[in-house]
Order: structure tokens, then C-alpha cells, then sequence
């Protein structure tokens, strides 16, 4: 079977900044994204849980993102000012995908 | 004194205690998060709906305008006060201590929530309005703190305040639901109260002690990982501030005229510190800012401060000094 | 006249419109999805029960045989109707017509108890055997729609409708709720209800304000994302079509010889569309219809037009109609 | 007779076979885990809480402290018991046997609830510190069944009961919330409970159909994935040990004198197993245990013989054997 | 420490096909899967959150599922037919694994 | 834009074990990690669903956690003896940041 090769970034981000930087990807002309909830961690400063908690200002959100590579280059560049000076990490990995879509 | 005792055996106090020591403890009991948003939900709707019947019943009175404008003139006021004594107090930096300001300028919910518990408890009425000063006092602090902030870093590049972050400030849910639940009690009045009576008053005191529980739990998470922080000079800042804020409500409170619940209750919205608008703000507003240390002064300190301790004392307080 | 501006300044209007608007302007407020769900299981949950517990009351009659062969019968022609009016109105391919037209046969569960909440505060009974006739009502629809998209794409290849498909519908969780609520009720009757009854009753305004909150704030972010669907056309069908389905309803509930409130239920169910069960069942049946258009009509339009402007109507009108 | 036909036509029964019933026709019915989580806590919090006030009213008793040296003894011996039996009856290896000895030495809150929740029905009144009785009873067998698996396997190397896991299950939520509620009653007394009353007693039969429609759909959910596990033997087992349990705390009951409604609970509690603390006590302490064969028998055969038949005997023989 | 070379297939796919997806994986003899909920996304046709839904009928969830690469090519094709048509993507990378399971 | 290469680990295990693993992530020298919810998947031994569930011992959650790659191998063999035993898959794969920071 056919397989096309995609770049796979994940950005893991504190859930207030969620909006901006979907509103980064939006402006790319990418097919979308999606979100997924992370329920605790731990990071340089402790760790956390989402349990019991009445707002989702402490609680972090990993956005996964299937790209086509010759766009990855400048997705980074646009969430990287969005991401530094917040809490969150950005990581790129290669996978394949088996429709070759408008990614 | 009596009342104070009366306070720490309510079930609303035991059961926020009850949190706390699991959570020191270690336990996995715990309140899904979803619950727990369930259950601000619900708290906001009463209370403000409650206070919009009130408000239909007694009319658009001068007391509600004058104690919302006193209210937005607190809640920008604090934020200095705080700044000035965290700088002088401690050695946080300027960013920190502005975070926090905007905290102590804001209003706890469930604070306001349990002193309507307690007043209710008590058959003490408040005015209705209440609710509607509740919301007016949220937002302006943070808009105060970033003032500050900016000064202190003297830093000029950019708006002062990002108009985006106006409008979320704005239209954070918690605001939203508490006046617009306010401005449904108004519109709807006694028939709409009787509809929702048994749902509004019965599970109050229960969905009350639930909800501190979850407090309970989540504060005493907090504290388990924010404990670092706790410098006696931050402590004292977060039993100190409560009262400052507390006499400058009792002053403007006697000045409008306030009955004795209504100027308890304002005594305890100026006391009280946000955990849930204003962290959020501050991610977007002041992202350099430690979210751990304002959290843990505010939810770790001063709410179990202002449950224990201060809503008696406020209430008490309140019947020396409201006019008769 | 009145009571369409009684029906405006409802609590459950008024949280709707709350809802929509706090949506509307982009505030982050919301209910979890868990809460939703559990509000549709409390609603669904009471209104089985309590339409179990009458038809306990009074045995199996005539008029419950012959509304729900009434319903069914609707449910199957209304999707007809739709796709023939929307194939003419609009430019939609056939596809989406059919999947539109599926969700107009079917019913919405909370307009059922929305039609329920202001029958309860006119004092006006109506057949509890209606809770039976709504679960029959959800699903022909569904097939209809099928039957209807089969032959428009002249597709002839594999069964008309996948077994596995029958399963799924048939045992859609809210049919099974309803209609389980509904045998309980029977099966325990008064001692049932006895024993629920401060559940069942106390508890159901404040829930369907809550609902209604959500429904509002969800057909607020629908509408924000549908808008570019709504060519006048669609908008026209989506507030024309509740009233043919509700005249039609009229017409077999004066037959039957329907209650004021009976027949008013039965104009509602029948102007309803559905956005539980029907979109699910759309994705598996008809993939290639876009699920954005239907929604958005059914939930965006439909659904606030009965709520504000049918119900209210269709009470009055049903009046008019029913077998004194 | 007649009382097991009122059983069966309760709404909590029935409830939970629509729940059975749903999942064995792979129904998507479900109640989302948060809002399970929620009903938990909330019975926890009402068992406990008026059980606590029960004890503030009558005092701390002779009977208080037998029973629960007597819940005690029994949670350690069950497991001997129940392991003694599947390692004659069945082919289990030695540790899947302490781990389902765990189970049953243990007990199942919600069986509780059922217990309490006929009783009530029935206007007979039970000890209050029942409540104490069962989470004394939760953690025992578990420490019972780890010796038991121990000496099966000649493991000798570790500690026997592995320090962290003492207190993980000490500190299980479950038994904070009961033992906390609890002593919140018995804190708060008669005050406490007319504040809370309506959300104490109004809510909780309709909360516990809910909770029972939802162990009704993860029963049978169960019951479809581990239906390979039931051979006759165990299944005889299944159904047997409940007796066992039974019968041994009718005697314990006899001896301290509890009265009716006491007896019939402890029976319950001792008939009952658990499946919330031990399984996540299993998975730590014996990982080799296949965890599903457990909860099949506890979940999908026991919990329901005990809500269907177990209850109703229990109550009728607690009528000839309590001390009058 | 030895590892192992696995593929990891991920499905991101509309919540009502989900039985589908995972009654085709359940014909292959693979160790199982996971499925991890997606609380919101953008696609072609804007962006969807659960937040207040009552019906998963408009919710993603991604299926993960750690396989031999030797039986990728062949459940790929399996579920191709399935996803195609339906709102979903699915992707594959490489990943090693620390138990030598029958995966 | 510059990346940095990283080793992603990813550790599927039964939530009863849960701190045991981040016990011991927590005495390496990382950054931190995220949990993520799992709510349905299949075993060897059957599907299971959250669905319903009153307690989380029969659950799945997935712990990521982005490491640099000098420390994976001595992570996975401190993880292999708490997770062997367990119900559990543990992953890694190649992925870049576009922050260097101490992973
Ligand atoms: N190495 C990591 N791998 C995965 N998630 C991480 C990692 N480091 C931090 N996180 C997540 O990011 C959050 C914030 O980390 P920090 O910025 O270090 O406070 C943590 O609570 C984790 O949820
Ligand atoms: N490139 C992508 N990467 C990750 N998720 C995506 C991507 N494109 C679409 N999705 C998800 O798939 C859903 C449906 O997309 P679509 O088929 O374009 O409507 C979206 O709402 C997202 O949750
Ligand atoms: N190949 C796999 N890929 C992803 N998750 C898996 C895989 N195998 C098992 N799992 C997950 O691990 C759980 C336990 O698997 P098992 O140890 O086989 O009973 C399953 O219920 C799945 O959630
Ligand atoms: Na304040
Ligand atoms: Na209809
Ligand atoms: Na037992």
C-alpha cells in the first residue's frame, strides 16, 4: 500500500494559550489539527493533576498536527515566539500517512 | 467566639477540612474535574439568580450602585496595596508580586459562596446585588496589576492591555454565568424563583459541602507542591492582606449604608483572593510569572484563612459596625 | 399572546438565550461533556418514569396504540416531505437533503421536556403514554431518510439497510433510557413514584435550566460554525418544515382524540429535529453527507425557533384543536 | 415471598437490569465515568454522614465496637474461607484464588447502599454505626488474602505486606470519604443534618437508580468479556460464599445483638465483595492475578445475586434471627 | 538495553466508525490497541470541541496500536476501505518496544 | 530553525502503576512528563472501556516524556522491572525539539 510521507508535530502547551496558537496553525494552509487532553505531569516546578480542578488555567493540552514536511519549517517558526516564555514543548517526528491528502 | 466554634463544626468547614487531610495524607480520594465544574456551575447560578430575585423584588436601589462602583474602586485599589507590601515584604520578584496583587484584588467564588452559607445559617438576610458586585470585583484587579507590572519593568513596547485579553477577561465563564443568572432572577422574579426553589435551596448546603471537599483536596495538593514557596514573609502577606482588604470594605460598606449580611459579605469578597479567572489571565497577561507561588498564597493560605477564620470574624465584625 | 411573552421570560428560555449569547460573544464558558450527558440521562430518565407511572394510572388505551402508530407514521413521512421540499428550495445534492430530511422526521428528547416543563407550569396534563410515542418516533425517520437516499443515488449494491446498522439505531442509548424509564414506571407505578418522587420533581426545572444553558451554548458555537450553510433557502425550510410537521400532528391527534397537552406534545415531537440520534446514525449510513449542515439547521435554527416562538404556539393552538 | 417480589419490582432492581439488559444487547447506553464517580461519593457521603449523626444521637455503644471487631475478624476469615473453597472447588492457580478471597473477604459499597436503601422502604431502622462497620471491614480481607498467597507460593523474600501498599490502601478513597462523612456526622449531629436533610434524603433513592442503571451496564459489559472465566464450579461459588458470609455474621449479630435492620446489613456487608478497593489493591500486591476472573464473579454474579435475592433473604432472616 | 523495531499505527477517526475500526484490527492477530479520547480539533469544515455535547456523533478519538512491522502493510490495508469516506487519517511510524510480546 | 534530537518515550501501563513509574521518572535527571488519558482499548485478555467505572484500576493511562537520548537507555532499564509483571507497553522513537533545554 501506497504511504506518503508527513512531518507529525506535537506541541504540548499550557491550556490558556491554547487559542493562540491554533489561531497560528489556521493561518497555515494546512487540512487541521487535533487536541487531546493531558490529565497530569510533572515539570521543572512540581507536578499537577486536572482532578478536581474548576479551571483548565493549570492544565496542559498537546495538540497533534500532521503536516506535509515542506510546511513544518514554517509552522515551528510561527509557534515558536507563541511558545517561549510559556510553559510547553514542541517536538517534530517523521511518519507516513496512507492518504495523500491536502495536509 | 461562639460563632467561631459553631464555623469549624459546620459541615461545610469539616468537610473542606476533611480534603485537606486526605490530600496531606496522600489519599486518592478525589472530585473529577468535571464535577467540580459541575459544581461552580451550579453554586454560580443560585447565587446569582438568587440576588437577581432579590434585586426584582427591592428594585435598582442607590446601595447597588454605589457598592458595585466601591467594589470596582477595591478591586483596583488591592492590587497596589499588595504590591507595595509583597515588595516590601518579601523578596519576590516585581512580576511575581504583581501576579499575585491581581489575585488578592479579585474575588473567590466559593468564599463568597460560603459566606452566604454561613449568613443563610445564621438567618442573616444580605442584599441581593451582592452577586452583581461579586462580578464587577473579578476583572478589574488584573487589569490593575498589569499597570503595575508594566511600570515596574518599565516596559513601553505593545498596548497596555491586549485588547484580546480585555475581552477574555471579560467574558470569562464564571462572569458570564454569575450575571447572567443575576440578570435571569431579575427578569424573572418571584415566578421564576418559585419554579426553581427546591432546586435552588435544597442542594445548596450540600452541592456547598461537596464543592469543599473538592477545595479541600485540591488545596491541599497545592500546598503539598507550593510549600517551598511559603517564606513567613509571603504567609504573613496572605493573612495580613485579607484584613486590610476586610477594613477597607467595612469602611465603604458603613459609608453606603450596608445591612449587617450585606457588609459581611463585602468584607469577604475584599478578602478573598481568585484561584480560578484570574490564573488564567495571568498565563496570557504575565506569562513570565510563577502561576505555583499565587495559587498556593491564595488558594492554600487565605481561603482555608478566610473559611476558618475570617467569615466568623467578618460577620461578627459586620454586626458592630453596619448601620443599624 | 401572553403566554408567548411568559414563555420568553421563562428561566429555560432565558438560560437558552444565555447560552447562545455567551457563545455568540466567545466566552469560555461551558458545561463538560460529562454534565451534558448526565442532564440527558436525568431528562430522559424522568420523563420514561413519569409517562410510565400514568400510563400505570390508566392502563393501555386505545389512544396510546394509536399515537404511537401516529408517530411512527409521521416519522416515516416527514422525512419524505423534507426531502421533496428541499431538493426544490435548495441546491443541496441529494445526499444531504436525504440526511437533513432524516433528522426532521426524527424528534429532539429536550424539546420534549422543554413542551413538558411548560405544560407542568400552565397546570395542563397531558398522556403520559407521549413519553412511549417519542422513543417510537426517533428512528423510522432514519430509515425513511435511507430508503429515500438509496433511490435518489440509484445505488443498488449491498443490502438497503446494513443489519448491523437496524442494531445500532434501535438500541441507541437514549431510546433505550427513555423506554426503560418508561417500562419501570409501568412496572412500579405509584409506589415507584412515591418513593423517586422529590428526584423526579424537585430537581427537574433546575436541570432543564442547566440543559438548556448548554443546548444554547452549543447551538451558539454550532451557529458560529455553520453560518455559511444557511442560505435563505435552508433557513426558510428549517422554520417552515415544524410547522407542517405540527399541523400534521394536529390533524391524527384530533383524530385520536388527544388531551390540550397530549396534542400539543405530539405537534412538538413531530416539529422537532433531532441531534442526538440521527447524526450518529447518519455517519454510519451516510458518510458522505456533510454532518455541519444538518446540525447546524436542526440545532441552530430549529431548536431555538421551538423553543421561543413553537412551543408557546403550538400550546395555543392545540387548545383550539383538541377534543374539548 | 412477597418481600422478594416487592424486591424485584423496585425501581433500584429494575434499574439495574435495564442496565444488564442494555449492555448484554451491546446497547451505547453509558453513564460517563465522572458522573459514576460522582454518585459514588455522593452515597459514601450520605451512608457515612448519616450514620455519624446516628451515633451523635445514641453515643459511642458496647454494640459500636463489637461490630466492628467483629467486621474485623470477619474480613480476615472470609478469605481463608473463600480460598479454601475455590482451591477444593476449582482449577484456579493459588494466586488467582487469594486474589478473588480478597474480593469477598472485602465488601461492595453500593450493595451497601441497596441494603440501606430496602430497609428504608420498609421503615426498619439499623445501627448507625454500620457505616464504621463497613469501611472497617474493606481492608482486612486484603491482608488476609496477600498472607494466604504468600505462603501458597513459599515466596519468602520482601516484606509480607509491602509498607506503601498499607497505606495506599488505608488512605483508598472510598474509605476517606465514608470514615470522613462519618465523622463529620457524628461532628455535626442533629444541626448538620437539618442543614443538609433534603440533599441527604430527597436525592438518594433517585441517585441510587442511576448508580444501579450504571453497575448494571458495567455488569454486563463484564459479564460479556469474561464469561469464559465461569465455570460451574466458580460460579457455584459465586453464589455460595455470599451464604457463608451471611450466615457467619448472622451468628456475630446474634451474639452482640444488633437489632433487625442491623443484622440484615451485616449480613450484607458480609455476603457482599468487593470490586473497587481490592481490584487496584490486586493489581499492586499480586499482579499475577488475572484481574478479570475476580471482577466477573464479584461484578457479574455476586453483586447481582445479592440485589436480586441475596437482600430481600438476608432481610427476612435477620426478622427470625435478631434478638427481639 | 534490547529493543525491538514495531510499527506504530495511529487512527484518528470519527467517534461513530470506532467498532468498525477496532473489529477489523481484532481480525488480525495483533496484542490489542488503545483508544485515547480527542477533546477538539479543525478540519476542512472548522473546528468541533466536545464541551458540552451530549452525543460523541461529532468527536474524533485516536486509536494507537504498536504491531509487527511485518503485519502493518496488511492492516493498513484492512482499515483503508474503512476510513476512506468516513472523516479519519491514519498514520505509521517506527518505534521500538522493550518487551519482545506478541505484538 | 534549528532542533534538537530527543528520544520519546512512551509508556502505556495500567493506572494502579502509575506512581510507581513516575516515582521513578521522578529520580532521573528530566525535565518532567505528561500523562494522558486512555479510555477504551483491547488486550490479550479482552477489551476494556472507562465507561461506567467507579474506580480506574482496570484503566490504561499513557505517560510521554521526551528525554534526551543519552538518558533513554538508562530510563527504560530502571522502567523494565516495574513494568514487567504489569499490564504495560513501553516504546521509544526519534523525535527533534525546537527547544534545547534540559530534557
Ligand atoms: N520531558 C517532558 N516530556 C513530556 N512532557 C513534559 C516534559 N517536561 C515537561 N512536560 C510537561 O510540561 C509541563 C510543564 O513543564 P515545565 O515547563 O517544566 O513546568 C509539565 O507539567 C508536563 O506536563
Ligand atoms: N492534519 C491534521 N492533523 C491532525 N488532526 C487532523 C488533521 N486534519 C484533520 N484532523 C482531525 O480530523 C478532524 C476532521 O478533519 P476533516 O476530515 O478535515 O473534517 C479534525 O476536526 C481534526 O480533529
Ligand atoms: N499492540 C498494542 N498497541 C497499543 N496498545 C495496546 C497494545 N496491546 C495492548 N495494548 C493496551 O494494553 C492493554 C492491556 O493489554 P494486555 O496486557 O494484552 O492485557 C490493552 O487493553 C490496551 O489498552
Ligand atoms: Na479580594
Ligand atoms: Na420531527
Ligand atoms: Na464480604
Amino acid at each position: 500500500m501506497e504511504t506518503f510521507p508527513k512531518t507529525r508535530i506535537e506541541i504540548t502547551i499550557e491550556a490558556p494559550i491554547l487559542s493562540r496558537v491554533t489561531q497560528t496553525l489556521d493561518s497555515f494552509p494546512i487540512s487541521g489539527y487535533s487536541v487531546l487532553p493531558v490529565i497530569s505531569g510533572r515539570g521543572h516546578d512540581g507536578s499537577w493533576s486536572i482532578a478536581g480542578q474548576i479551571s483548565d488555567a493549570g492544565r496542559m493540552l498537546m495538540i497533534i498536527c500532521i503536516v506535509d514536511p515542506s510546511k513544518a519549517e514554517a509552522i515551528l517558526q510561527a509557534i515558536f515566539p507563541i511558545v517561549q516564555g510559556q510553559i510547553g514543548i514542541v517536538t517534530t517526528s517523521d511518519v507516513r500517512v496512507i492518504r495523500q491528502d491536502a495536509f | 467566639m461562639d460563632l467561631a466554634i459553631q464555623n469549624l463544626l459546620s459541615p461545610m468547614v469539616l468537610f473542606f477540612a476533611l480534603g485537606l487531610a486526605a490530600a496531606s495524607a496522600r489519599s486518592d480520594l478525589n472530585v473529577p474535574d468535571s464535577v467540580a465544574k459541575l459544581l461552580a456551575l451550579y453554586l454560580l447560578m443560585v447565587i446569582g439568580f438568587k440576588g437577581g430575585v432579590q434585586v426584582a423584588l427591592n428594585g435598582l436601589t442607590f446601595g447597588l450602585i454605589a457598592t458595585i462602583l466601591a467594589g470596582i474602586a477595591l478591586s483596583f485599589i488591592i492590587p497596589v496595596i499588595a504590591y507595595g507590601l509583597l515588595t516590601k515584604m518579601s523578596k519576590l520578584s516585581s512580576v511575581d508580586a504583581a501576579s499575585i496583587a491581581a489575585h488578592y484584588g479579585s474575588i473567590s467564588a466559593v468564599t463568597f459562596a460560603a459566606v452566604t452559607g454561613s449568613l443563610s445559617l445564621l438567618g442573616l438576610p444580605y442584599e441581593g446585588y451582592m452577586a452583581a458586585v461579586a462580578a464587577a470585583m473579578e476583572t478589574p484587579a488584573i487589569f490593575s496589576a498589569l499597570i503595575i507590572a508594566r511600570r515596574a519593568d518599565g516596559m513601553q513596547q505593545g498596548p497596555l492591555i491586549p485588547p484580546h485579553l480585555l475581552r477574555e477577561v471579560a467574558l470569562n465563564g464564571s462572569i458570564v454565568m454569575l450575571l447572567g443568572a443575576f440578570a435571569i432572577g431579575i427578569a424573572t422574579g418571584e415566578r421564576g424563583y418559585t419554579a426553581l426553589k427546591p432546586f435552588l435551596t435544597d442542594l445548596f448546603p450540600g452541592f456547598l459541602c461537596l464543592f469543599l471537599l473538592d477545595m479541600g483536596l485540591v488545596a491541599g495538593r497545592g500546598l503539598g507542591q507550593g510549600r517551598k514557596y511559603l517564606s513567613p514573609a509571603v504567609v504573613g502577606f496572605a493573612v495580613l492582606m485579607p484584613f486590610i482588604g476586610a477594613a477597607l470594605a467595612a469602611l465603604l460598606a458603613r459609608m453606603i449604608g450596608l445591612s449587617v449580611g450585606g457588609t459581611a459579605v463585602f468584607m469577604t469578597l475584599a478578602a478573598s483572593a481568585s484561584y480560578i479567572a484570574v490564573p488564567a489571565a495571568m498565563r496570557l497577561a504575565l506569562p513570565q510569572a510563577n502561576p505555583a507561588i499565587a495559587l498556593t498564597l491564595s488558594l492554600g493560605v487565605t481561603f482555608p484563612f478566610n473559611l476558618i477564620i475570617g467569615i466568623p470574624l467578618y460577620i461578627a465584625l459586620a454586626k458592630t459596625i453596619a448601620a443599624p
